[in-house]
């Protein structure tokens, strides 16, 4: 699955984008968060407060208990402050 | 007629605006709202230098359309354009242009308003503020959410 | 920077959101509404050949400016420009032109919206219909005098 | 007293503009439209329904029982339809 990252989640993960395996029992956003948080000092600092990243899947808006199923790309980032 | 743009390159509202009138002889109401970077915010601090606009390439555009064609079942809108700008951008640039056509005035106002509030919320762009003391990412306003939701 | 023109002569909305936000970097929202004069209007009939608009001289100006000023204490605008036309326009022609500027949409919007409802109900024009079948006076709209009093 | 009107309080009083003599007794603005009233067909025609006929004292809207002392220009026309 390709994970993207947006502003300051993108600074602190290192990455504008990588290619995840996701692992058996990883099936909502939420569990994907969780998962990825426990990959290395930045990715614990990007979803350190999983209540403000917010996340779309295949570039809709999700929530954190959308079920991953099907999806080809999930991106994570801050609320944002557009307009 | 409803048209998203996602640029680096400065806008020009009239043009936009004219788009959507030219030849029609059912246009009644015209509302153009232009979102601008501005030197100072409310809370004072340092003079903003410039703003940095990431965003979500093709989610950005997606969403927008989104959002115009949710305006477009609750309004009777003849027209609808959206530009939003990414890079960077230095007070008194323009930011996001929206226009909104129809018959009459209400649904006009009405529809411009949405987009402008859900725009603020779910169009996937972020703001880095550039300061004298600092650069820092802007955070998301509670009186967004507000704006937003009170469109039900 | 409040504005207020009676002509004859048409407008140009670019170029008057320009002059109120040239040199500035205080203007975070330029909110436009121009008002065109329509072929066809909601009860169907005979299509409109053209509208001529009978005002008040002297009175239109001071009024309008009334309304500003109004909407100045009510919202913290930047500035304000309406202009409004007089004499014959056909369809397609623009009639009116509301630009209020504000560092925030909201008031923007809201001067805007103010404005034009109030416009509608308080400034001393009176459209004359010509169409293919008759001229007739054109009736004022309920609806007009609940948007103007909804800003209580 | 200047007079003005507009539209079609204009068109059925056949003029744009005059001066008034007020008389004794005519008082606010309702006096003045019912004292027009009677000034011939036209006028009769123009104020048949006082209550759609709107004025302004001195360029500013005035109501039924607005006092005329000391304006100088009073106007009457139907409710507005501009913007």
């Amino acid at each position: 699955m390709k994970v993207l990252y947006f502003a300051w989640v993108r600074e602190r993960v290192g990455r504008e984008t990588e290619e995840i395996a996701v692992p058996e029992g990883v099936t909502t956003v939420a569990d994907l968060a969780a998962f990825l948080k426990g990959r290395g000092e930045g990715y614990a600092r990007a979803f350190e407060n999983p209540r403000v990243v917010r996340a779309a899947l295949d570039r809709r808006h999700a929530k954190p208990d959308t079920p991953l199923a099907g999806a080809r790309e999930v991106a994570f980032f801050p609320p944002m402050t557009g307009g | 007629m409803f048209t998203v743009r996602i640029q680096s390159e400065d806008f020009d509202a009239a043009a936009e605006a004219a788009a959507l009138t030219r030849g029609r002889t059912d246009v009644g109401a015209v509302v153009t709202f232009t979102g601008l970077c501005r030197a100072q915010d409310a809370t004072g601090g340092a003079p903003l230098i410039a703003l940095t606009l990431e965003h979500y390439p093709g989610m950005a555009e997606e969403e927008i359309r989104r959002l115009i064609e949710e305006a477009g079942t609750r309004w009777p809108l003849l027209g609808a354009t959206v530009i939003h700008r990414y890079g960077r951008m230095v007070p008194g640039d323009n930011i996001v242009l929206v226009v909104t056509t129809s018959s009459h005035r209400g649904a006009a106002f009405a529809a411009a308003e949405f987009l402008m509030d859900w725009l603020k919320t779910r169009a996937p762009f972020w703001k880095l503020e550039e300061r004298e003391d600092a650069s820092s990412w802007v955070a998301a306003k509670d009186t967004d959410d507000e704006a937003a939701e009170r469109w039900g």
